[in-house]
């Protein structure tokens, strides 16, 4: 028994002055490690926005999003702190996007993609082709950018993530509308677009009557089937029931939701097609 | 022709042609023999120095016998030559070590032992007269495993035998003894195959003859046309289809069991010289006292099939084959692929002595060998299926437990391995080791 | 063990050896090679011929300093390296890439481990393995240097094609005996089929390669490309087929998948050796994110050789199963 | 055996006889991890020597009080007090190191070399050899990140004091293109592997035991 208590004793000794040791030496070295990360973080904001006076932050699905204000109190832009799942592990970097909702620049805070192949997402080359890049862009791998070949899933993943963020940012701080189809503007007929997908075309067939959104239907693809059926048919039916084509994509399959949106977004920018067997399609 | 193959195999020069053409001839009587009182597996043979007087200085004739032993799988020795017995001693032995022998100074007369007479017709023997003339005649199995005869004649009880098979592969390189006898003693060989099939009551005899000896074959089944019971088969020319295991089953598709004899099967086999001696034996009492052997290879000078009286020594055949050339740098008797490497010549042709093989320089590979690159030619050449190379290694670093996991006891060194080895590894040599050793550690 | 006592030679049986040695087995390799390399020069012309010939002198060099031997051939096994690692390179690499690549092979992929018969990795595919891993951008991954014919003077580097591999609407663009005989963009000597597939038989014909991992290997492919290739290339069969000529199985499954060294030696194991490279390879192909998967598949079955080996231990003659 | 002498050689045997890198193989995880830069292999070594003397001193000045039972429970809280110190210091005053050499701080806790002087030589020794002993392994530690720190960053990187633009020094000029395989962990075992084997080629050749 005596034993047992002195066992406990020293280590209870221990822990105490082990813990009061780390108590004094956090209370010194805690405020001089918030204030260094926060000097960090407003040079990357003066870096982007040279003529910034003042910031708002705003915290959104725990990614944070950064107003910042001129010293006449004119909304400069936005920087946003995000992440995004690259091919090992997450990349973390800043968009910074302007009051117009074009992006000023991209800064990789910390990624661990392969040195010498993925990391080419660090290089001015990639990241220069977004720059003046809006959220009315489409920003779409082979479209208005290019993923890098050799690393498209470290390139892909950024491009990705990139269009969802300034979307978030166009959307949820500038409050900018998405310029969006309205389908009663719509001439009624059937509509073919077909967009790239990861082995082959992804091609839907839009039916737009009475200026709704009757059906979507994807008529062709080669995407990876136990991706796809994360996103068939739950995001056409998400489009008709909302009669809206930007649907939420986070769900599932997001490669294959958004390639469906983007197949529809095609489709619905090009006229109505003429079916060989007429008639048809406008009944 | 036999379409069964067994599986591995390697196909050396076989170098036949130097002596296939040759006819046996007689070797005059040497000068002096030695008598090992070992050719044989199983107890060795003791003097027979109390009842017979056999002792230095006593006069024995042709076939007396010298040593017996009363234990079963034994065979006993007899007097090749008449003479006196000048020594009584240790003598170099083909197997590399020294062992009692006696040694007879000839008196050139060739006197008959008076006991040796006929035993009359095969139909009135016995089955337990031939075991009795079998044994007595000190036949052993002349192919060079040199089992007693007598043994394989007497299975047991509950093991029937139906089928005995002659073995005239003669898949050794070289060698051409068997061959020869095939040709010339054709009759013989058939009569003791009779003889073994009454003694072992087995209903078909198979002679075995690699159809690299068309004229074997040929002569051989002419002679059997005739009966009923008994047929020639023709084996694919394969090294080693002259083992038992692989013969058995390429002429009767049976396979004996691992580990196992082939009276397991309910076969017997014996060599084509086993099956000479026993009709010798049954039709003039003959006692095993000479064989037929092959002298040949590129340092003998005048290569030829010879027969011999057993105890001659190794340098008088030599000598009556020409003798050696210089550039002989290795001395071996038996076959180049399982036969024996001799340091020194003085050494008596015993009744296993299939054969007396000079190399030279050319054809004896002397250097390092280079690791295992691991292209498993050993593998593929195995004809018991064996993975050489894994037993070897294990023997190397002393992991005998796990060479008998490759069923190290299983291998019967043909030398295919060691043969087929690109990088020249002496696996045999380290197969043998771990046999050895594994045999210890059971024993103990 | 030879001991020579006066003048006679006392060894171990057999006596008689096979005229067969490490040297006459590599010399058979090469030659084996000799008809992808051909074609390799006839493809991709001159850089292809200076690549190999850099390849396989740096690769003899270093051994021979290595070993200290003064014989630069030798056994010949660095050779064979040499050429193999200059076959599974793009036709335009700079020449120290080759270097650097002939060199780790040796270095790494086989003298630190002891040399011939120790490594444990296939040492031109550890070299290639190295330089992907180090200079990604050199060893092209979808683009590689697209072949002319018969142009002996002309720099192949300028001209680049997708892989077949890439992406079905890229395969649809070569026809079946231009995949075939080899006139499509890919590595020095992976294109041509025809060309290895002669060599494989002069391989077979002499006993060096066991059929079962070539052929585990292709067959692995072929059922996996036309069970799951996605039917391209007009009918599943030709998909499967497609895959095998394709990109690198064919000089893999021939050449390097039958390495000695790095390969079981038991019948059984050599055969789930070839179907396990297929079967890896396949994998990266339909599911992982490079174009071709050979490489790795080789490297990762070279380590589970001694697994295999250990678990297929076949039995002896006359043996009898023990569970049974 | 005269004093000094004594602590000479408890000073010099971390740093040869019984380098815990080339000689024992101890603490491989840190040695692997974070050698991709020379700066980050040293500050690493420096970090583990500072909590190693640290713990050292700690640990031998305490030895007589701790009871044999809960020894390696005391050891190890001890060492994780002086890790967390060490981590927040960094963190405080060297914040690109600390991102640099990231979970690898932590993990010094577990790192064998500072348990394993702690257990075999501090729990045992006087305090002041102890400190010279913490001072040598920390030496010989430091030097052999630093040495296979600076292999990988010249042939992985072509530089040395990266990985920061302002400090990297360019040994080959601007064509030169490095050899990416040894700024992964892979290309750390390769070096490793080799450094080690020039050692011991050292090590027999002037026949140290």
């Amino acid at each position: 028994m005596r034993d047992i208590f002195r066992l406990s004793l020293t280590l209870v000794v221990v822990a105490i002055i082990s813990a009061s040791l780390l108590t004094g030496v956090y209370s010194v070295t805690d405020p001089i490690i918030r204030e260094r990360q926060e000097k960090d973080y407003f040079q990357a904001l003066e870096e982007f926005f040279p003529a910034i006076d003042q910031f708002e932050t705003r915290e959104i699905e725990g990614d944070r999003f950064d107003l910042v204000y001129d010293q006449a109190g004119e909304k400069l832009g936005v920087m946003a702190t995000v992440g995004t799942q690259g091919y090992d592990g997450k990349i973390s970097y800043n968009l910074a996007v302007d009051y117009d909702g074009e992006i000023i620049g991209i800064r990789i805070i910390s990624h661990s993609e392969t040195p010498g192949i993925g990391d080419v997402i660090t290089t001015d080359n990639f990241q220069e082709q977004f720059i003046g890049k809006g959220f009315d862009d489409p920003i779409r791998d082979g479209e208005d950018v290019d993923s890098i070949s050799g690393a498209t899933l470290s390139t892909g993943a950024m491009i990705d993530g990139i269009r969802r963020t300034i979307t978030q940012i166009g959307e949820d701080i500038l409050g900018r509308e998405r310029k969006a189809f309205d389908p009663t503007e719509i001439v009624d007929g059937i509509y073919q677009g077909s967009v790239e997908g990861t082995h082959g075309p992804l091609t839907v067939e839009v039916e737009i009557a009475d200026g709704i959104i009757k059906r979507v239907d994807v008529i062709e693809h080669n995407e990876t089937e136990a991706y796809f059926v994360d996103a068939y048919p739950e995001i056409p039916e998400k489009i008709v029931e909302e009669q809206e084509v930007y649907v939420d994509t986070q769900t599932g399959g997001t490669l294959s939701a958004e390639r469906i949106v983007a197949a529809v977004e095609k489709a619905l920018e090009g006229g109505p097609v003429d079916k060989d067997d007429g008639g048809e399609s406008n009944e | 022709m036999s379409m069964v193959f067994f599986k591995g195999g390697v196909h050396p020069e076989y170098q036949k042609e130097i002596t296939s053409t040759l006819a046996i001839v007689k070797m005059p009587l040497p000068q002096k023999v030695v008598v090992p009182m070992q050719q044989h597996i199983g107890a060795p043979c003791e003097l027979l120095a109390d009842v017979d007087k056999i002792e230095k200085g006593t006069e024995v004739k042709v076939g007396q016998k010298l040593g017996d032993n009363k234990g079963f799988v034994s065979s006993p020795v007899h007097a090749p030559i008449s003479g006196t017995v000048t020594d009584i001693g240790l003598y170099n032995h083909p197997l590399g070590m020294k062992i009692n022998a006696v040694t007879i100074e000839s008196d050139g007369r060739d006197e008959w032992d008076e006991a040796i007479k006929p035993a009359g017709d095969l139909d009135n023997l016995t089955v337990e007269d031939i075991r009795r003339i079998v044994r007595e005649a000190g036949i052993v199995g002349l192919g060079g495993a040199t089992f007693p005869a007598h043994v394989k004649l007497s299975p047991p009880q509950d093991k029937p035998i139906d089928i005995v098979i002659i073995n005239g592969a003669e898949c050794e390189p070289y060698l051409t003894a068997d061959h020869r006898v095939m040709l010339e003693k054709t009759e013989e060989i058939v009569f003791g195959l009779k003889a073994m099939l009454k003694a072992l009551g087995a209903g078909e005899g198979i002679i075995g003859v690699e159809d690299n000896k068309p004229d074997a074959l040929r002569a051989m089944e002419q002679l059997v046309a005739e009966e009923d019971n008994i047929r020639v088969c023709s084996l694919p020319t394969k090294y080693p289809q002259g083992a038992e295991k692989m013969l058995i089953y390429v002429a009767t598709g049976r396979t004996v069991p691992a580990g196992a004899l082939p009276l397991e099967v309910g076969v017997v086999n014996h060599n084509v010289g086993t099956a000479v001696a026993i009709s010798q034996a049954i039709r003039e009492g003959k006692p095993l006292i000479e064989r037929v052997l092959t002298v040949t290879g590129a340092g003998i000078n005048k290569p030829a099939n010879v027969q011999v009286r057993l105890g001659t020594l190794v340098t008088d055949v030599i000598d009556f084959c020409g003798g050696l050339k210089e550039s002989t740098l290795k001395l071996i008797i038996g076959g180049p692929m399982m036969g024996l490497a001799q340091p020194d010549p003085d050494v008596p042709v015993i009744k296993g002595t299939s054969g007396i093989l000079a190399l030279t320089d050319e054809d004896v590979y002397l250097a390092e060998s280079s690791p295992c690159i691991r292209c498993a030619k050993c593998v593929s050449s195995c004809p018991m299926n064996l993975m050489p190379t894994s037993i070897a290694q294990a023997a190397e670093h002393g992991d005998f437990t796990r060479a008998e996991k490759f069923y190290a006891l299983d291998c019967f060194e043909c030398g295919c391995c060691s043969y087929i080895c690109p990088s020249k590894i002496p696996l045999v040599q380290w197969i043998r080791i771990a046999k050895a050793e594994i045999m210890k550690r059971k024993s103990k | 063990m030879i001991i020579i006592e006066e003048k006679l030679v006392v060894s171990s049986s057999p006596h008689m050896r096979s005229v067969e040695s490490i040297q006459s087995v590599m010399t058979d390799v090469l030659i084996a090679l000799f008809p992808a390399a051909l074609m390799a020069v006839l493809l991709f012309g001159y850089r292809a011929l200076i690549t190999m010939v850099i390849s396989i002198i740096t690769a003899m060099l270093i051994e021979a300093v290595w070993r200290r031997k003064r014989d630069l051939f030798s056994d010949g096994s660095a050779a064979v390296t040499g050429l193999l690692l200059a076959l599974t390179l793009p036709a335009a690499v700079p020449w120290w890439l080759v270097v650097v690549g002939s060199a780790s092979a040796i270095i790494i992929g086989k003298q630190v481990f002891g040399g011939i018969g120790y490594n444990i990795f296939n040492p031109a595919l550890v070299g290639r393995a190295i330089l992907v891993v180090s200079w990604g951008g050199h060893m092209a991954g979808d683009i590689w240097p697209s072949p002319q014919p018969f142009a002996f003077g002309i720099d192949v580097s300028t001209v680049t094609g997708a892989t077949a591999l890439a992406a079905p609407e890229i395969a649809m663009t070569f026809s079946f005996s231009e995949l075939f005989i080899g006139n499509i963009p890919g590595s020095l000597g992976e294109t041509s089929a025809l060309a290895l597939l002669i060599g494989g038989i002069w391989l077979v014909y002499k006993g060096h390669i066991d059929y079962r991992i070539p052929g585990g290997f292709i067959a692995t492919v072929f059922v996996l490309g036309a069970a799951f290739g996605g039917g391209f290339y007009g009918n599943q069969l030709m998909t499967g087929l497609f895959h095998v000529v394709a990109g690198g199985v064919v000089i893999a499954a021939i050449y390097m998948a039958t390495d000695f060294v790095t390969t079981p030696v038991t019948p059984l194991g050599r055969l789930i050796f070839g179907i396990g490279c297929g079967l890896i390879t396949m994998l990266i192909r339909l599911w992982g994110t490079l174009p071709e998967g050979v490489t790795f598949a080789i490297l990762i079955m070279n380590a589970a050789t001694p697994i295999i080996d250990n678990f297929t231990i076949p039995r002896q003659f006359g043996g009898v199963n023990k569970s049974a | 055996m005269n004093e000094s002498n004594v602590y000479l050689q408890d000073l010099s045997r971390g740093i040869i006889k019984e380098n815990p890198v080339f000689r024992l193989l101890l603490g491989m995880c840190p040695v692997l991890g974070v050698t991709a830069f020379l700066i980050n292999g040293l500050g690493m070594g420096i970090a583990a020597t500072a909590v190693l003397v640290a713990s050292n001193v700690v640990i031998s000045a305490l030895k007589n009080f701790i009871p044999n039972q809960v020894r390696i429970p005391c050891f190890i809280v001890v060492i994780a007090t002086f890790v967390t110190i060490i981590e927040m210091v960094l963190q405080a005053f060297q914040p690109v190191l600390y991102e640099a050499l990231g979970v690898f701080v932590p993990l010094i806790v577990v790192n064998c070399v500072i348990l394993g002087r702690a257990e075999a030589f501090a729990s045992r020794k006087p305090l002041f050899r102890s400190l010279i002993d913490g001072i040598g392994v920390g030496i010989g530690f430091t030097l052999a990140l630093g040495l296979l720190a600076l292999v990988r960053e010249v042939a992985g990187q072509g530089t040395i004091m990266g990985p920061d633009p302002d400090s990297a020094i360019h040994l080959f000029g601007a064509g030169f293109e490095p050899m990416g395989l040894f700024g992964q962990p892979a290309g750390a075992f390769i070096a490793l592997g080799l450094l080690l084997g020039i050692v011991n080629v050292l090590f027999k050749r002037f026949k140290i035991q």
